[in-house]
């Protein structure tokens, strides 16, 4: 089990800002997948995952990141801050 | 010194109580960041962020600007939640010996801020439409002129 | 706006003012000059003038950042006189729809105000000593990077 | 007659704020070169003019910067504001 949460229209797409979801995925990229093929919502929100961030337990990580020892992995938007 | 609040603040207050305690630095630099007006007319700003993420990910570009100049000290304050036109969304300052370090660290933070921090904003127009604010290229081009 | 004067004056309620009046300029930069003691400990600085010539040159450097950057507005407060350890000396801010050019212009302010405004200072030290604050060649190197 | 100002050390050395110099100088150094003359204490103030700086009305000039029409030379030093 891992926590995935998501931020701004990625939140907004998948009409849910956090949940548990039971993977054996190895990378970001396999939990993408496996969301994307769950329902057309995150089939949404991932269509172009060049404008998606990916931060495994809080910090920034690529989509070929392994998921080992993870227990939070949140999906956003390029931030805008400031 | 590093605060994310939904609260207003009030950015000379925090400038003077920031200026206040320093005794080897002369030189401070501040950016305050202003809700704008948009030409389709904006009724609010609303700003979410990672709070899990968020302190940690200010406080680490703070170390590095400190790591990097010779800083007395900085502040980060940036809000969350709902704002409106005129409003302050964020403030950095820091305080240096020398005023070329205290503009540059300032710089950096905002450079960081804007594209590593997780704020994400949304703008709702007076009609209703709301869109989500797109990071741009420039944004991401600022950043490497510290690699 | 510009101010040359001897009265002290509060940098948090100017940053306030300043800012209070903007409608389409959402970025504001601003520079505090403090007056930091010595190692041979500063009893206080005294600031001289030409007063005829400080209100012109400081305008002119106004007008040409205003030409050179995207600017709605830009302050400098400068004091003269005598000021103890602590005190604000000056002041820079600018306001821009962007934050590259408030922070472009309130560097070249500063960079011109040091070595082209008519302020000299000298500092008196705890023992009596008085010395004429000499310009770095640092300071006349940096208006280069202007040109 | 020509308004002379001098700021800082030059006003210190000088041991004056301002005079009214009579004068028939061409040139800023003309200028200089009649008032070291005048006193050991217009030569030590002007002993190294690569640390004087000059104004005619207000404008900053050079050592050759001609005097007809001038109302007010300024002497002073490098300035140190900011």
């Amino acid at each position: 089990m891992i926590d995935v949460v998501y931020f701004a229209w990625l939140r907004e797409r998948i009409g849910l800002p956090r949940e548990q979801v039971e993977t054996r995925a190895e990378t970001v990229a396999d939990l993408v997948a496996e969301l994307t093929a769950r329902e057309p919502r995150y089939a949404a929100a991932f269509a172009d995952t060049a404008s998606v961030r990916v931060a495994l337990d809080q910090s920034l990580a690529g989509f070929d990141a392994p998921l080992s020892g993870v227990r939070e992995v949140a999906f956003f938007p390029p931030m805008t801050g400031g | 010194m590093l605060r994310v609040d939904a609260a207003a603040f009030d950015p000379g207050a925090e400038l003077n109580a920031f200026s206040a305690g320093l005794t080897t630095a002369g030189a401070v630099v501040s950016f305050t960041g202003i809700v704008r007006d948009t030409p389709a007319g904006l009724a609010a700003m609303e700003i979410e962020h990672y709070p899990a993420m968020t302190g940690p990910a200010i406080a680490e570009m703070q170390t590095t600007a400190a790591r990097r100049w010779d800083l007395a000290a900085s502040l980060v304050i940036h809000r969350h939640g709902r704002l409106e036109p005129g409003e302050t969304i964020m403030m950095v300052a820091t305080a240096a010996p020398h005023r070329a370090a205290a503009f540059a660290a300032t710089e950096y933070l905002m450079d960081y801020l804007k594209s590593r921090a997780p704020f994400w904003k949304k703008e709702i127009a007076r009609d209703g439409t709301e869109t989500w604010v797109a990071a741009t290229p420039e944004d991401e081009d600022a950043l490497s002129r510290w690699d």
